[in-house]
């Protein structure tokens, strides 16, 4: 059961570092915008896990429901999946911005033109 | 008795209805074009989704939560045939034929060149 | 059992992570980021955050999906071919996430195991938040009374960003309302799906049970999974799916644009006045007990408000932020 | 009661997966994306069951209308991709 308990865990690791890796290595910058969504998806996942209690359901009172998992986590997670809408389409519009100026949206030709 | 009764039968539906969709899901990745492989997918769309929303249902009994269950039944069979339609429309105006006779035998890989 | 059915979603969604990055093809990766969403979504579900499931349904099954393909379709869809040599660099980058992978992965092993009642997070935190929302505030969903009253100021932080990146967007690509003045009307060929005739038929029928759901929602959110977070973003989807059918200028005519800065900014002073109307009522900011005579009651009132504020700005955030996209597209 | 219908619905999530990673065209994906959002429709309304809470199915109904704006978005962005390629041949044949 250790192993099990510790699986999500992992998994979230692996997550974050493939979208870490999408950010580093990646030169279009929508690829990097792809993989910051899914570098923040997998904190979202990790910190809803921390709050599961086993044997509890969702923290919303009814019959037959005794032992609740933590609120607060849900409620930071519920927001930030909001806010990280928002931050994503104005990540994407700096990117369509670029693209007027440059022409491009990879970040080497970029990169290029700005050192003549 | 009546319990039981109906207990065997949202068994029946629900092991039918996950037939459905594993047939449906075996045939999206085994058939050998689009057009055949959106006629599995929607296998799984109409009869997996209806016979286990069906056996859910009969676990329900009369509450709120059969209606919204109906509900979600209606939505899901008004929806995924328009979504495939319309997939349908603009993969054939996009130029993606269906295949026919010898090209069946065609492998994937094959069929992309 | 739920357990192994957690852990085979999180290797689907795995596999779906490391497919998204390994493809070139954008628009490969924009679908693949549909099925982690919906895969992301299903886990929170198993987790036991019905809330935030359903954040993630009405966030990710369509306006995520609409927005990056807006951004893919005025850039360019494919990634540039590079040579594929391994060079000093690309074996940093691999170096560089192998370690820090190891690294994360050996702090795990201080971590709580899933679902320990001993971990901190269930110590003293939880127990008091549902005792005190049975007590002070009474209605079921904890998830509600914790957003809206315990963590208030929290809450009018992340509306305060969610604003102030619908403007950061409105800034950069402009409210659209320029490039059209100046420019010729839209020919019919380039007004929404009007080619598709039965997704159009349906798509209207839906839409008004679309808004009826979020209006549930939004009302709903004390007793049932929900809340205004949730209900702007299903509000904004059917808009967003009215703007597809239509055509941008139709939905633009329904909402105009004005209407929808005024939703921005409005939503968020609401929430701020609430807080303000707790001080002048002589209490602390944001302290709902005072708005009315028994503070149980007052409790109610306040989360009912501040959750239409929170409703009436993300719904705003989001058809602007659609709208100054689509006018980029048109243009 | 549940498990045999949430275990065919994972299983057939999975292989519809495989068919969104292995394409070959792109409307194969759009239609795997379409398949995979009405399977979870359906795994998310046996689980409410399985946890013997059924008011989750706010849920489930949210799912049910809102997965099909995609597949719209998907429509608008061919039609939109394939109006550019119009427009670049016209130009194209005039220079």
């Amino acid at each position: 059961m250790d192993i099990l308990g510790l699986y999500h865990y992992w998994i979230f690791a692996v997550l974050l570092m493939t979208g870490f890796f999408a950010i580093v290595a990646k030169p279009n910058l929508v690829k990097k915008l792809i993989g910051l969504s899914l570098f923040q998806s997998a904190v979202f996942l990790c910190y809803i896990t921390m709050g599961k209690i086993e044997g509890g359901t969702a923290p919303i009172m009814g019959e037959g429901a005794e032992l609740f998992s933590s609120p607060l986590p849900q409620v930071l997670i519920l927001t930030a999946i909001v806010v990280s809408i928002s931050t994503t389409a104005l990540g994407l519009g700096l990117v369509l911005r670029i693209k007027d100026e440059y022409g491009s949206i990879e970040e080497d030709e970029i990169q290029g033109q700005d050192q003549p | 008795m009546m319990d039981i009764a109906i207990d065997i039968a949202s068994w029946v539906l629900l092991a039918l209805g996950g037939v459905n969709l594993l047939i449906g899901g075996i045939g999206v990745l085994r058939m050998p074009d689009l057009y055949t492989r959106m006629h599995a997918a929607s296998l799984t769309d109409s009869m997996g989704a209806i016979l286990v929303i069906l056996g859910i249902m009969l676990q329900a009994g009369l509450s709120l939560a059969t209606v919204k269950l109906g509900v979600i039944l209606v939505f899901l069979l008004l929806t995924s045939p328009t979504a495939a339609n319309a997939l349908a429309a603009s993969a054939l105006l996009a130029g993606v034929t269906p295949r026919t006779g010898q090209s069946l035998h065609l492998s994937d890989s094959e069929a992309r060149e | 059992m739920t357990t192994l059915f957690g852990i085979f979603l999180l290797t689907l969604l795995m596999i779906t992570g490391m497919a998204i990055v390994h493809t070139r093809n954008l628009f490969v990766a924009v679908m693949l980021m549909g099925i982690a969403s919906l895969l992301i979504a299903a886990s929170f579900f198993l987790l036991d955050a019905a809330d935030v499931a359903l954040t993630e349904a009405a966030i990710g099954a369509g306006i995520s999906t609409v927005l990056f393909l807006g951004a893919l379709a005025l850039t360019s869809e494919r990634e540039r071919k590079r040579r594929r040599s391994l060079s000093t660099s690309s074996l940093l980058q691999f170096g560089i996430v192998g370690v820090v992978a190891l690294i994360v992965i050996w702090a795990t092993f201080d971590q709580p195991r899933l679902g320990s009642p001993s971990a901190p997070v269930q110590a003293h935190l939880t127990p008091w938040y549902i005792e005190s929302t049975r007590d002070l505030i009474d209605i079921p969903n904890a998830v509600t009374a914790v957003l809206a009253s315990f963590r208030g100021y929290d809450t009018l932080g992340e509306v305060v960003v969610v604003f102030t990146a619908g403007v950061g967007v409105l800034f950069l690509l402009g409210t659209g309302a320029s490039s059209r003045a100046a420019g010729a009307p839209l020919s019919e060929d380039n007004a929404g799906l009007r080619h598709y005739l039965i997704p159009r038929i349906l798509g209207r029928l839906l839409i008004p049970f679309i808004l009826l759901l979020g209006f549930y929602v939004q009302f709903h959110g004390e007793y049932g999974p929900g809340g205004g977070f949730q209900a702007g973003a299903i509000i904004a989807a059917s808009v967003i799916l009215y703007a597809l059918l239509e055509g941008e200028q139709r939905a633009l005519s329904v909402i105009p644009q004005g209407v929808l800065l005024a939703m921005m900014a409005g939503g968020t002073l609401l929430f701020g006045a609430v807080g303000v109307a707790g001080i002048v009522l002589g209490s602390n900011f944001l302290d709902y007990s005072v708005l009315s005579e028994d503070p149980v009651n007052g409790q109610h009132w306040g989360i009912l408000l501040i959750e239409m504020g929170i409703g009436i700005t993300v719904a705003g955030v989001l058809i602007s932020i659609f709208h100054a996209f689509a006018a980029r597209a048109t243009a | 009661m549940y498990f045999a219908a949430i275990l065919a619905t994972l299983v057939t999530m999975a292989l519809a997966l495989l068919r969104a990673v292995r394409g070959p065209t792109v409307y194969d994906r759009v239609l795997a994306v379409n398949m995979f959002g009405t399977k979870t429709v359906l795994l998310l309304a046996a689980l409410a069951f399985l946890f013997g809470r059924p008011d989750f199915l706010d849920l489930v109904l949210v799912y049910a209308l809102i997965n099909f704006i995609g597949v719209f978005a998907v429509l608008e962005f061919f039609r939109y991709r394939a109006m550019r390629a119009r427009q670049g041949q016209v130009e194209a044949q005039r220079e």
